[in-house]
């Protein structure tokens, strides 16, 4: 693999556990990686119709890297974070990074309901999914990749 | 790989009622999108789906019910969802499909209003 | 870290899809981990009862490092890997790697029902669990830690 | 964390019956064997555990399980597990468990073995 920067590392919540997951790019892989998303919702006790909307966040980031990142090494880097102030955590936190070609972030349009029917125009809604099922996102792109932080809480 | 979605269609008169089972993604999209044109073409004024097993419809998912339910108006007919998870419902609003199909809680209303003399 | 040798590397199933995943060294991880056997259960069409003896085995090794390794990074590495001839996959192979102290693997004595009943020494079952519920089992231990590696056919 | 095994107990006469409801591990067993004992303290005579809602029980818990029934034994009382996933079962088998407790795969069974006089 070539030398490139390495993504900026700002972990807003560092020294919370942290479930690191690595999947290959591959058809319904980002299903797989889904089970860990399900499983940390559980583990803080997030309800049944959040963690559902957790993980079709992750769903839509995993598919965004999948098929618009071109990344050298094939794979799609994701960690897991619990934390909060109770014990058992009161947030989860997804962090989606791949190492691929990246993105004009600002240079993305919104999509809306009218271009999606009108014009026809039906793709384009994975990043507007994920602000929308989320509480908090972050997105960073450039050379060295894509990083799209998440949180959501319970 | 068993996560793909399994689409089962019943016709009842001129309307055909779909149950999807596990994840639509593209693949289940347009296996949905295919059964959809098939009963179309057959004849049906009215489609439901009725997507109760489904947990997670991805946006590439969406935006193919998206083009059946434009061919869907293009031939006067109309489509109807069901049993959408709180989550499924949101994203249907949110990429306003709600806005151009009905969406009802169980398959019954949705059969009852589709049936109903216009 | 101190500098330590690496651990053998000798995949099985080099170039077989490969997921990834660390989860730290805490009360309930393991069964976070789990819920990656149960989705590439799924994801092969293995059968619910063949997947929970996966799991039940990977809960295992999981609370062996846990519990003995004394690890440094105080994390568990695994690796999943579906593979075989057909497209789906006819296998699923797990490797769970600690970075701890390690252990004489000759030197584990066998349990028995009768030293757990007669003898009241009712621990030390793991590993045979672990062998008795996986189709083939590689155990490597030293002073780089401890590496299980386990298959399983559908 | 909700994988926390859950434990409730229901005595009918001098039978108690156990319900577990997920993973078993160190402190799922130890929660056990506290309800477990409390029981026998109470005069039951036999234990019934129906496990039907767990799925995993690491060796750990089983140790403790067998503890468990060992002081069953010391008071002749008696305990019998059901509701076993193959996997569970297989494993109380590999360790010896089932030479020691009957197993039987439904709670009815398991209550009218239990009932019947000796
Ligand atoms: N991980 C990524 N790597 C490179 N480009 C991306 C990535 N994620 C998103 N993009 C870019 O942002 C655009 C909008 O993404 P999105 O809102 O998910 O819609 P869609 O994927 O349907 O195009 C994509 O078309 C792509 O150009
Ligand atoms: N990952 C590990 N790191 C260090 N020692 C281990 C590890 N796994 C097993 N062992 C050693 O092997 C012994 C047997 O393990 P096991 O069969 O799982 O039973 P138990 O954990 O109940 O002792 C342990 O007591 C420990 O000494």
């Amino acid at each position: 693999m070539a030398q490139r920067d390495p993504a900026p590392s700002q972990p807003t919540a560092a020294g919370a556990p942290a479930v690191s997951l690595t999947i290959p790019v591959a058809p319904e892989m980002e299903i797989v990686a889904t089970a860990q998303a399900d499983a940390l919702g559980e583990y803080i006790d997030m309800g049944r119709d959040k963690i559902d909307e957790v993980k079709l966040a992750l769903v839509e980031a995993c598919i965004n890297a999948f098929e618009h990142s071109h990344t050298e090494d094939n794979q799609v880097h994701i960690t897991f974070r619990v934390g909060g102030r109770r014990e058992a955590g009161e947030w989860l936190e997804i962090e989606v990074l791949d190492r691929g070609r990246g993105f004009d972030t600002a240079g993305v349009e919104s999509p809306s309901p009218q271009k999606t029917f009108e014009e026809r125009r039906r793709r384009g809604w994975g990043l507007h999914i994920i602000k929308s099922l989320m509480d908090e996102v972050q997105i960073e792109s450039g050379e060295w990749g894509t990083r799209i932080l998440m949180r959501k809480y319970k | 790989m068993n996560e793909t979605c399994r689409v089962s269609v019943e016709r009842r008169g001129d309307v055909a009622v779909f149950w999807t089972d596990g994840y639509i993604n593209n693949q289940g999209g347009e296996e949905i999108a295919r059964e959809a044109y098939s009963e179309l073409d057959r004849g049906a004024r009215a489609l439901i789906m009725n997507l109760e097993k489904t947990r997670i419809v991805n946006s590439i998912g969406i935006s193919i019910l998206i083009e059946v339910l434009e061919k869907v108006m293009e031939r006067k007919a109309v489509l109807a969802f069901c049993g959408l998870t709180p989550t499924i419902d949101k994203t249907f609003r949110i990429m306003g499909l709600a806005q151009y199909a009905a969406i009802y809680p169980t398959e019954d209303e949705a059969f009852r209003a589709v049936s109903a003399p216009a």
